[in-house]
Formats: C-alpha cells, structure tokens, sequence
C-alpha cells in the first residue's frame, strides 16, 4: 500500500474555461485531508484528475515520491485510488450489487460472474449502513428505484469495496442525513486504522472539523492554504475560500424574534394523505420562514411535491383561505407557488441548452411575445449575481458549470418567477459556505418581505440558523415543533429519531 | 470579447457547417454546371428541391423537440394520392384548391395520430412511426393503387414556371417558412420546444406543458409533410403512392447535415433547409460530373458519409488539440 | 380497370417476329429429364379429368400498374376455367417483401397444395432453390415476365432485349442515324434493365452518328425521369433525342413540354395510355414531336395462366416452340407498338380505360395451343 | 417476497412480453395452418426466419448497449455478393467453406470500422451506421452489379433440408447462439455491455473499458451480420447486392418487440430473437388467412403497430392504475 500522493501545480482546461490552475494537494495513510472552496472553485476537478477520470494539462502527480501519469480511470484504480463521484457513478438500470462490483465480479472457473458470492459480500456491505434506510433496499433492488440518499450510500459502498488505499469523498455527505452522516464517518475512522488515506470535499464546516485531520483550500482553481486543521478555526478558513467576506456574519443565524406569528395565515394544511403521508397539518403565515427536518425519506419531498401538486393526496389545503387541490405543477404555479428541486442530476435542468434559458423557462411568459429577450437577460444576470453564479456567461450551457453553480441555476429559475409560496426541497445540497450565506439573506429577505417559505433541508445546522420553525417528520408525520429555544441541535436530532413528545422536558 | 473558438461557433450556430458544405458544393456544381445561376436553371432546381426541404423544416423540429418522425415520407404520399385522384387532370383549379384545404387537414390528422401516440401514450418516437408509416404507406396505396391521376397541367405549370421578381417561386416559400419559424422561436413555443428537446423530464418539472409541445410538434411535422405532397404533387402532376417513401431518410439527414442534434434540442430549421439544398446539388454534380453509373452510388455514398461525419471529425480534432 | 378478355387486337403483331426459333433440334435430348416432372404430375393428377386444379401466384412488389393489372388480369382469366369447373380460386401472395419473403410465399404455396405456381420473380435466381423444392413436389411452375434458369421451369415473357431495340431502332432511323441524344436508364442492375440497355447499345453502336451525350438514372420513377430531363434539357439545348423507358417517359416528355426548347428533342414513350394522351397534348404544342410507344404488357402473367392450365391437362409443350436463353421460354409477342402512324389506334384502344392502363394482349385460348404439340 | 407485479415481471424479464406475442401468434398460426409443426414446414418455415434471427441477435446486443447498427444488412448483403461471386454454382465444398470463413473477417471488418468510428472517434451510432451503410451497400453492388452466381446447390440443400434428431437446422443454430449469449451475459464482458448501454460515463468512471466494449459491440454485431449473410445465400443459393437492405428496419423492429429499450442497458437476445420469430410467424398468418391483396399491407401494418404499441399501451394502463 501507497504512502502518500501529491498533485503539483496542476492545471486543467474545459474548453476556454481554466478550472485549475494551480492546484495542490498532499495526501497520506492515515489522515483525512478536506479539501475545501467555493463553488467552482475545482474541487471536484481536482479529484477527477487525481482519480484519471480526466487528464490534467500541466503540473505533475507523485505517488509516494515518484511521478505517475494517470491516463485512465483503470491505471488510478490500479494504483489503488477510489472515488465518490460528486454526480454518482451507478448504471441506473443495474442493481445495487451489480453496480458495487461491477468490474471487480468474483467470477469462478469458467469466467462466469459468481452471484451468489456478490450478493453476500454486498449484504455484507449494506450491513455498514444498516438502520438508515428503507428495509426495501436489497442487492437485487434496481438503482433506478432509489431515493438519493440510498444511492449515494451505495455509492460510498461501491467506492470501498475497491478497497483502495486513497478513497476521496466528493460532497459524499451531500444528499445523507446526520444518521448516515455518522454512519460514514464511523467507516472514515476505521479506514484511517487501517492506513487509508480520505481526501474529503464538504461544504458543510461542523463535519470538517468533526473528521478532518489536515486542510487545503482551492479557490478559483489555486491553491490558496493548506494546513493542519487544529491550527485553523471556521471563519479563517471561509476567509481563504472566498474573497470578499460579504453576509458572513450571516452564517450563524442569531435567534429570530417572535413577531411575525401575528401575521395572517397563507398556507394550511389539515390532514393530508398521500402513499407515505398519514395526515400532516400545519399551517405558515405570510413572511415566515419554516423549516421541514427529519431523518432522510420520512415524507418530506412527499409532502412538498403534494403541495405542489405534483402527487396525489386527500386532505384539505388552503392558499390564502381558498381551498386548493393542484392537479398539475402547473396549477400551482399559476397559483404562485414555486419549488425547488433537489435532485438536481435528475429533475430541473437542462444540460445542453444555455444557462439563460434554463433560468428563464418557467418565466417566459412576462416577456411578451415574440419574447424581449434583452429584458430576461438583465432579469437573469441580476439573479445570477445574487445567487453569486459563477459562469462564463449567459450562453454557456449548464453542463459546463460545477456541481455547486448548477443548483443555484435551479434555485435561480425559481426565484425569477417572484412566487407568493416558495417550497425548498433540500436546495443548497452542493452550494458553498459563501454562496449559502448570500441564499440566506436571500431567503430571509423575501421572508421579510411577506414571502411564505417552507424549507426542507438535511442540513440540521442550516434548519436551526435560518428558520422561524422547525417541523420535524417521522415515518409520514409531523411529530414535533421546535421553534425559539427549543430549536436546537440536540433536540433537533432527538426528534428526527421519533423521541417527539419527551422533548419539552429536555430543553 | 473572448475571441471566436470553432467550438463556441458551432455550438452557438450548429447550422455553420451547413453553410459551409452549401458553399462548397454550390461551388462544385458552378462548375460542372456554369449556367447554375440562369434563371431557369435556378427554377428548375429549387422547385424539385423543394418537397425534401418542407419535409426536413417539419423533420427538423421533431427532431429540436426531442423526437423523430418516420413517416413524413408517408404522409407525403397520401397527400399525393389524394390530390391526384380527386382533382384528376382536367379539375378545376377551385377543386384543387379545396383538395389542397383537404390536403392540410390530412396532415395535421396524421401528425395527430403520431403525437397522440407519442405524447400523451408515451410510446417511442421512432418505433411509433415506423409504425405508422406502414399504415399511412398502405392507405396512399388504397387510395392510388397505380400511379397515375393527376391535377390540372396549368396548376402545375403555377408552380413549375412561376418566377416572381425574377426569383424561382420556391424561394419565396422557404423565405415565409423560414420567417415563420424566426417568429415562433423567439416565442414561448419555440423556448418550450428547445426544453422539451434538450431534457423532457427536466422541462416537465418546470411546468413546460410537455405533452402539449409533443404532440404539436407531431402535428406541425405532419402539416410540412402535407405541404411536400402538395408541392411533389404540383412538380410531377401526377399521383404515385410510393412518391414520399424514399423522401424520409433523405430528411433526416438534411437535419442532420444541418447540424442538429439527433438527441434533440440543438438546432434549428436554416440549417435543415442549407441541408436539404446541399443534397439536391450534390445529386446534381453527381449527374453532371458525368460519373459512370456504377461508381455514382459510391461517390454518393462517400459524400454523404463526409457530410454527416465531418462535423463529428471536426471535433474530435478540436478536443484532440484542447 | 375491366378485365380485358377479348384481346385488344391481334394486329401489333408484325412488329415481333417472335425470335424464338433457334436451336430448335438439339432440346430434346437435354429436355427429356426435366420433362419428367411434368408428366409425373399428369399421371398423379388424373388429367383433365383431375379438375380442379388450384393455382398459386407469387408476387413480391405491389404498388404498380404493371402488376396491379397483372393480378386483374389473372383473376378474370382464372373466372373463365373457374366457370367451366377447371380451376379453383387463384392463391394470391402478393405484397412488398424481399428474397426471405418471396421465398416464404413460395413455400406457403407449396405448403398449400397447389397443383402449379406461377411466380414473378423478384431475384434472378434466389428463389432457384426453392422453385426446385415445388417441381420436385409435382408442382408446375412458371415463371412470368423475368426468365429463370432452373431446369423444369417454364418462363412466359416477352424479350426484354428485343423490346428495348424495337424503341432504339426507332429513334436511330427517326434521326438518320446522326444527332445528340441523352438516356435515362431504370434501376442500375436490375436484370430487365440491364438487358434493354445491351439491346439499346447494340442499336447505336450499328449508328456512328449517333452521339450519346449523357445517361443517367431515373429510378423507374416518373418525377425522377422528369428531373433528370429537366437538368439535361437545362445543359443540352440542342439535344436531337433521348431514350427512356417505362413510367419515366412520362416524366422525360413531362420536362420537355414544360422547358419548350427551341427544337424538340425526340423520344421514346411507354405503352400506357397516360402517355399516348399526353403525347397527343405534347402535339398541340409542337406537331413535329414524333415517338414510339412500346408496351411491356403485362398481360403475359394471364397468358402465362393459359399455358399452365394446359399443362395440368397434360398437354405437351412443343419444345420447338420455345426459346430464351435455355429455350425454356414462352416468347410472347410484344403487344402493341404504337408509332404516329397509329397513334389513333392506340388511343381508341385506351378509350374507357384509366391513364395507367398498359397496353396489353392476352393470349387465346387458340393462340395458346400454338405451343403445344397437337 | 413482494408479489410480483406486471411493472417488476416486465422490468426484469423484458423478454415476458415478447413471449407472450410469440406464443399468441403460434397459437393463431396453429389455426390458420394447422400442419405448422410438421417436420417439413417447421424446417421450411425456421430456415427462412434464421437469417433475420442472426441480424437481431446482432442488432439486440449493439442496442443493449447503447448503439444502433443501420449498416447490419449490407454487411449480410456484402457478404453474400462475396460467396456467391467467388464460390459459384459449381464451386467445391472446400472452397465454400474458405469463403464462409472469409465472410466472417468481412463482417468482423466491417463491424470495425463502425466500431473505430463510433468509439474511438466518438461519431453517433446512428448517423455512421447509416452512412456506412451507403458504404457497404455500394461496395456490394461493385462486388456484384447484377443478382446472380450461387453456391453449389448442394451446400445450399444442406441448409435447406437438415434436420438434425427431427428438428430443424436452424433450431441448432438458434440454441448455439443463445448459449453464446447466456454465457457472455454471465461472464464481466456481460456486465460492461449493460454498463456501457446504461450510462457510459458512470460506467467510464468505474473504469469499465466504455470505448473497448463499444467498439467490440460492433464487431460483434458485424460477425452476426455475416453469419445472417451466409444463412440468406443458404436459403437463397445466390446473389443479390440487394438482399440485405431490406432486413435492417425488420431487425430493428425485432429487437424493439423483444424488449430491448432503444435507449439502452435493458433487454437480453432472447426477446429478439422470438420477436424475429413473431414477425415472420405473423407473415405466414397473413398469406394462409387468405386476406385480399390490398387489405394485405394494411393487416401488416396494423399488427406491427399493435405489437411494437403494445408493451407501451400495457404499461400506460398499469401507470394509470398505481
Ligand atoms: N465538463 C465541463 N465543461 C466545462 N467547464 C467545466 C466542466 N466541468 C467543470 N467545469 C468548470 O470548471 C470549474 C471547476 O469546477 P468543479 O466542478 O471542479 O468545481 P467544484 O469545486 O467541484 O464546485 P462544486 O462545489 O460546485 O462542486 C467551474 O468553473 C466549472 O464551471
Ligand atoms: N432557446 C434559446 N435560448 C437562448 N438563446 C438562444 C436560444 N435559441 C437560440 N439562441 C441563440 O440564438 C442564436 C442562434 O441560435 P440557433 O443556433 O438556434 O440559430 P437558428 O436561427 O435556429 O439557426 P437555424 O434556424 O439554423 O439553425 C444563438 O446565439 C443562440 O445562442
Ligand atoms: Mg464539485
Ligand atoms: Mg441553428
């Protein structure tokens, strides 16, 4: 097994775009490297060029000392690195076992794939996580029928049953919630014990400094600071990934006051019921931000897709005092309701068309016909900054932008339809610390200007520094409410779990 | 500001390479041909190229949105029939137009049977038309089980040797075509049909009503190849059932020398039309440069080959260099 | 169109001088074999008196006049023994398909009992194999409108070469011999097509002033020949003739009125009525114009009927009789040549007939027993 | 576990539905043609199937993962221009043997040079097949301008009338071919194919050969090719630069009833092959049900549409349910 591996002033070129151009990373057995910076800034880039997924355009990688060349995914894999791919590498149409061992199949003497020993080893593998998904989840299931969470899990499976002595984590944390979060850095610890090296990429700063042992800092492709993590605190490190330090005060949201609960009532909901809901109501005032928690898959995305009217359910809802039932996301828009989606790779955009026209599609209507195209694209770009977008331009499609960019392009489309109703499916999964922060005044500002928001997130922190309230489901229902100071981490985690109704004594 | 890289202008205008192809070839026949540009010679031309580039218009935007359309050829050939059996050599030019009337209808009816079975049964594109260009095939030769009929020679003479303000009268129907699609790209139709090309889940999450934009694409494709029939009907005066047949492949790959995606979404009509243009005038040099008759079927072979393949290889290049 | 069972007229006749009769000696010896079939099946089926037979045809290309009127033909040719209790109702297979497919009707006849096949051929020789299965099978077989080399098989047709230089002839005495011309050939390949173009290049070449500027092909489809004379009327103004053949004179005629060239080009035309009338349109526009109209007819397919019922009978061809390449063809005389002499004629035959009537001529019954031993 | 319901029988046996057709369609052949399982028109019936078979067997593979293959009849077709070119009616056993040999390195070639340009030059399937196929085609009639030549009718009569233990030949060829298959699908090679037909990029990332196994997928299905190409001069026992052509689309459609998702990554070569097997089942039900001519291609038309439809409709019911 390999000791350690450096990149040396590497850069790598999309086209006309320079996505590094100066990157560096020291890596060894035995420690956790996160490898941090905003959006775009060429995290990912930077592990594919490690892990041979792309061939870099200058600067050099070492193993253990000596200069290696990766060409290929294959010579990487041989040199024992493994990834988790920020976008996810399953076949949709393969099953979980046959994507975790798909190029390594035990096979027997004929060269024939031996099934019964890859399903073993892959219940084997599944056992790792078990308790923190559905009981549906079995080799056989095909990817296709996965909720995110679960196939980002079998993609952290299917990275390790490389058994690779470098394995890098890129946003692997992203789509899972605390419980799977803690799963997978019980998993880090142990890899570290038996001398594998972790190149972990996370926005989220509590689970850098939870598991990281060293740091370095990519920013607009360089390298801008590396370092041992005991020798940094957060906002030094924000301070090195992101230029100007704007609304970072933000971050940690001080405890919101409880004045808004005067307000009038925009949005009730009494008993709905759909496939996993079993009767949730709650109700949002106009101008309040409310927040939706829980464990992962406990009827969250149901519940705002139903509102959407995207999913069929029986129960009452009531916009604005009338009585709704959204047959069709149509419907609910012509009734300004918004949402934003959160599996972006699968719903949301168009890659091959230009970020102009994705951030633009469901607006269309307000410019006319034929379509005064200057107007969107001052619309558009006024968006594109608030949400700090980084792009070549307007016209640039989709898919040349980072993960991180491409979900503000989808959180962007919704916001320029300005909806009365904004419902936010877990829509900053990817986005950077800074880009977070300008989301959340963003967010509070349309709060504060008499906006209803109802926000899904599996970042714990976010719910608690952004939200008036904090609704927390399991297993198809709203079992508690957390709001003031009762709205806080461990209670927060204790709900999730279903410990609902002993939580005013824990306060 | 950043200067112009090939990519960045063939990804911004996939119909450059269309016209340089056109240039080129024009360029060829020029001289095979010196007298291309005589009026009559000009005429004689544009108006047998222009059925093919009414299909690959309506081809072209099945295809921006995503789908493909097998059975534009067939649908051509009812039209034919139709207008060949029920005006008939010595009916009256009310009667044709009325059948032409009827003739619009007809496409936009099988356009409609194709989209209803795309869009709103979810069935595949191009099985589907496959599909029902057998059907389609099979009631043209129900209709007009020999060739024959006809319209009324001095209708067909309108359309044959019409040359106003000195231009083949073709020209001014591709202009209209052209300036009526400018028109609904820069709508909210056209943006709806570029997303429905590019990503349909994707355009359906944004309430683009996807099954809508589907099926009128059908219906619109539909309706250009009625007005190919028509417009093959006016050129041979006479009704064959298999006249539209071999039109099909030719459309898609106009659209696809075009520089439009198959995939969907990248595109437009200019180049389709370029297209199209481009393999009448190869079928021209090809007849001209005097080639012996066997070798033609290679030559041809090897053009459209190069046709269809040099964007691809132009890219490789480019990615190779990058 | 009306089944035509009084043959239009035994007149066009003289045109052909049937050229059927070489090696008539020598047959014997080499045919007796493959005779044995044949009379195999007389002695299994009891004569005439084995009545009724069943007869099946193959066809494999449908969409056009040619065998549209075939299959017409037939039907009404096969009512008349149906009447008289001979036959049975035909077995039709005919659709669009390829050499599999041709091959699965065969089989599906063969399959079916049939006591004789008449056949169309779609390839030259792929369905060799399986003809054999059916004459092995005691089945007759007859191959209409394209000769096939398979020993036991009977072609009926007419001489494609011969046909083809009948036109060309005309058009190199029409010019003296001298002038520019241009061709437009049907399918590259195509047997029939191949076979007209040899005769038509044995005529010119007997013309040294007889220039062939151009060929090209217009698909045997009407819009393409229109097309292509369109482009060579563009390049050649002075063009003295062209040659063309079936459905694309229609097309090349088509193209010359439109283009009205100073001097008209002659040319040749197709035995079909749309033709003849468009000829007499063309006329009033230029009474110079001259053309000879041919008729490929497809009435050999109901001739073809006729001597496979003779045959179930028991009759005995006169192989003296026969020609072709292995003198093992029925070669019909071609129908009707159609030249400004008689162009009245051939439009007072197309009276009441739709424009893609071909010309045609069905043997008699009388006329059929011609080529059998008496 | 859970009951099995149709969407998961389906999912994971895509093959179900195209058994379901094959069965239906005996069934109703049965009638028609009561002596369908004698020995001799079993034989007579299979041999003529074969060749399709073979060609979907092909196609099936390359569509499964993620190509298309529009060249596969004019590789049969180059195929049999060759045999029967250089064998000839009076050639030997053993010289018909070299040639089936060298057929098989034609089709190998020809599989590679789709494969180069796909893979390794990244060009789309379906636009470079179906120029290659311009390609091939030509160099058939070149090989071959007039149909003629033969193999020896013995070697032909071989094909024809074997019927090894009482069942027909080609049930041999058909059993070697599908445990071909099932062998390949449970070896990694197996694996990759559904990988790269799935999601290439994924699969690329977790360093699955992706350009290998394109490549090698049109070797394969230019192999298949040539074996159909034998199997047609078989049956056939001559030559015709044409008689491929025709047999694409068929194989196309073949694959599509058996199951396979055009776009890839789903479906197997059973399916396929029992969907060559209903179509040409659905022929022979047609001519001895004794329909008129004209209704014929209309009949035609209809079942294709009803069965290619069909998988679709059934699911759109089963959506509509859940
Ligand atoms: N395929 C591509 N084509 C063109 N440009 C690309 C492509 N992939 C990435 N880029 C560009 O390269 C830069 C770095 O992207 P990268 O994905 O490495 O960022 P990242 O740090 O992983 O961001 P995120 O946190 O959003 O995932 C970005 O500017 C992006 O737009
Ligand atoms: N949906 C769209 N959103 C934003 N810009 C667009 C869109 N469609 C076209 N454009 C812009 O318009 C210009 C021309 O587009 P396009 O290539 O579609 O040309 P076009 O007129 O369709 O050409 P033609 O009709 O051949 O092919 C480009 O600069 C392109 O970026
Ligand atoms: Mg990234
Ligand atoms: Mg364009």
């Amino acid at each position: 097994m390999a000791e350690s591996l450096s990149a040396r002033n590497i850069v790598k070129r999309y086209g006309g775009v320079v996505a590094l151009s100066d990157g560096n990373l020291d890596v060894h057995a035995r420690e956790v490297v996160a490898l941090i910076g905003a959006n775009g800034s060429g995290k990912s880039t930077m592990s594919k060029v490690i892990n041979g997924v792309v061939v870099l355009d200058g600067g050099q990688l070492l193993l253990d000392g000596q200069p290696i060349r990766f060409t290929s995914p294959q010579v990487a894999k041989n040199a024992g690195i493994s990834t988790v791919f920020q976008e996810l590498s399953l076949i949709p149409q393969m099953t979980v076992a046959e994507n975790i061992w798909l190029t390594r199949e035990p096979l027997n003497a004929f060269g024939v794939v031996d099934r019964k020993a890859i399903k073993t080893r892959t219940e084997e593998l599944l056992a790792l996580f078990e308790g923190t998904y559905k009981t549906a989840l079995h080799p056989d299931s095909p990817i296709a029928s996965l909720p995110p969470d679960e196939r980002q899990i079998i993609e952290i499976l299917k990275a390790m049953s490389f058994d690779p002595w470098l394995i890098i984590l890129d946003e692997a944390t992203a789509s899972l919630d605390s419980r799977q979060v803690q799963r997978l850095f019980d998993l880090v610890a142990k890899w570290k014990e038996q001398g594998k090296a972790i190149v972990f990429v996370s926005h989220r700063m509590e689970e850098i400094f939870r598991i990281a042992d060293k740091y370095t800092v990519l920013r607009n492709g360089r390298t801008v600071g590396a370092g041992s993590i005991k020798d940094i605190n957060e906002q030094q490190l924000i301070k090195l990934m992101i230029e100007k330090e704007s609304a970072l005060g933000f971050l940690r949201g001080e405890a919101k006051t409880e004045e808004k609960i005067e307000k009038e009532v925009s949005l009730e909901v009494e008993n709905l019921t759909s496939g996993t809901l079993r009767g949730v109501s709650l109700q949002v005032h106009k101008g309040e931000l409310v927040g939706i928690g829980g464990l992962q898959g406990q009827g969250q995305r149901h519940l705002l897709h139903s509102l959407f009217g995207d999913i069929p359910y029986s129960g009452t809802v009531r916009l604005f005092h009338k009585d709704v039932r959204f047959k069709h996301p149509h419907e609910a828009m012509k009734a300004g309701v918004a949402l934003v989606p959160g599996d972006r790779a699968k719903e949301g955009l168009l890659y091959i068309r230009s970020i102009l026209d994705n951030m633009l599609l469901p607006s269309w209507r307000r410019y006319g016909m034929p379509l005064k195209v200057s107007n969107a694209r001052k619309d558009a770009e006024q968006t594109g900054s608030s949400l700090n977008l980084k792009m070549a331009g307007l016209d640039a499609p989709v898919s040349s932008l980072s993960g991180g960019n491409a979900q503000k392009v989808v959180i962007g489309k919704w916001l320029m339809r300005n909806p009365q109703v904004l419902l936010l499916d877990d829509p900053t999964k990817g986005v950077d610390v800074g880009s977070k922060a300008e989301f959340y005044s963003l967010l509070t500002r349309l709060s504060e200007e008499g906006k209803t928001i109802l926000f899904y997130s599996s970042d714990d922190e976010e719910l608690i520094g952004l939200c008036d309230r904090v609704l927390v489901m399991h297993d198809g229902m709203i079992r508690t409410e957390l709001s003031g100071n009762t709205l806080t981490k461990e209670n927060l985690i204790a709900a999730s779990l279903g410990a609902g109704e002993r939580l005013g004594g824990d306060a | 500001m950043r200067r112009p890289r090939w990519e960045s202008l063939t990804g911004r205008q996939p119909a450059l390479f269309a016209l340089i192809l056109l240039v080129l070839s024009i360029a060829i026949n020029l001289i095979v041909q010196p007298n291309m540009f005589a009026r009559e010679t000009l005429n004689s031309n544009m108006r047998v190229f222009l059925p093919l580039i009414l299909l690959a218009v309506g081809q072209a935007i099945v295809i921006l949105g995503g789908g493909i359309d097998i059975s534009v050829g067939a649908i051509a050939s009812i039209v034919n029939t139709v207008l060949a059996t029920r005006v008939g050599l010595d009916g009256s030019p009310q009667e044709m137009w009325t059948y032409v009337f009827l003739s619009l209808l007809i496409g936009l009816l099988a356009g409609a049977i194709n989209g209803f079975f795309i869009a709103y049964l979810r069935l595949q594109p191009i099985i589907t038309t496959y599909a029902t260009s057998f059907l389609y095939a099979g009631f043209a030769l129900y209709i007009l089980p020999n060739p024959g009929g006809g319209i009324p020679a001095t209708i067909a003479q309108l359309y044959r040797s019409s040359t106003p303000l000195n231009l083949p009268l073709a020209f001014f129907i591709i202009l209209i075509v052209l300036l009526i699609w400018l028109y609904l790209r820069a709508t909210r139709y056209g943006r709806f049909l570029y997303a429905v090309g590019g990503r349909p889940q994707a355009a359906y999450e944004t309430a683009v009503p996807v099954t809508w934009v589907q099926f009128s694409m059908y219906v619109i494709s539909g309706l250009m190849a009625a007005l190919s029939g028509i417009a093959i009907t006016m050129l041979s005066g006479s009704g064959n059932a298999d006249i539209g047949g071999p039109m099909t492949l030719n459309s898609i790959t106009a659209v696809v020398i075009g520089g439009n995606a198959l995939s969907g979404g990248i595109g437009g009509v200019a180049g389709p039309i370029m297209g199209a243009i481009t393999l009448g005038v190869l079928q021209n040099i090809i007849s001209f440069a005097d080639i012996d008759t066997w070798w033609e079927t290679f030559v041809r072979a090897t053009i459209i080959v190069v046709a269809l393949a040099a964007p691809g290889i132009v890219n490789l290049f480019r990615r190779r260099q990058s | 169109g009306a089944p035509q069972t009084e043959p239009p007229a035994a007149t066009q006749e003289p045109a052909t001088e049937a050229p059927a009769t070489e090696a008539p000696t020598e047959m014997p010896a080499t045919e007796s074999p493959t005779e044995a079939p044949a009379t195999g099946e007389a002695t299994e089926a009891p004569g005439a008196e084995g009545a009724p037979f069943t007869i099946g045809i193959s066809n494999p290309f449908i969409s056009s006049e040619y065998r549209t009127q075939m299959i017409e033909e037939l039907i009404a040719v096969n009512q008349e023994y149906m009447d008289q209790g001979i036959t049975t109702e035909l077995v039709i297979e005919s659709a669009d398909t390829d050499v599999a497919g041709q091959i699965q009707q065969l089989q599906n006849l063969i399959a079916q009992d049939v006591d004789a096949i008449l056949v169309n051929p779609g390839d030259v020789s792929g369905l060799n194999a399986t003809l054999q299965e059916a004459l092995d099978a005691g089945i007759i077989v007859i191959s209409v409108d394209q000769e096939l080399d398979v020993p036991g098989v009977y072609n009926v047709g007419i001489d494609q070469k011969e046909w083809a230089k009948t036109s060309a002839q005309w058009l190199a005495d029409k010019l003296g011999g001298e002038g520019d011309i241009v061709q437009i050939e049907g399918f590259p390949g195509h047997p029939a097509n191949v076979a007209r173009m040899e005769g038509v290049a044995e005529v010119f070449a007997e013309y040294p002033g007889i220039n062939v500027l151009a060929t090209d092909t217009g698909r045997w489809d009407e819009a393409t020949g229109q097309q292509v004379m369109s482009n060579f009327l563009a390049s050649y103004p002075n063009l003295d003739g062209y040659w063309t053949q079936d459905g694309m004179a229609i097309g090349a005629l088509q193209a010359v009125m439109a283009a009205n060239p100073a001097q008209w080009p002659q040319g040749v035309g197709e035995g079909r009525c749309q033709y003849l009338r468009l000829w007499e349109e063309a006329l009033t526009l230029n009474p110079e114009f001259d053309s000879i109209a041919v008729a490929n007819h497809p009435g050999v397919s109901p001739t073809g009927l006729r001597i496979a019922v003779n045959m179930l009978q028991g009759k005995q061809v006169d192989e003296s009789k026969l020609g072709g390449a292995n003198d093992l063809s029925f070669v019909l005389p071609l129908a009707a040549v159609i030249t400004s002499d008689n162009l009245d004629e051939g439009l007072a035959m197309c009276e009441g007939q739709p424009d893609a009537y071909l010309l045609d001529d069905i043997l008699t019954e009388e006329e059929v027993q011609e080529f059998f031993v008496q």
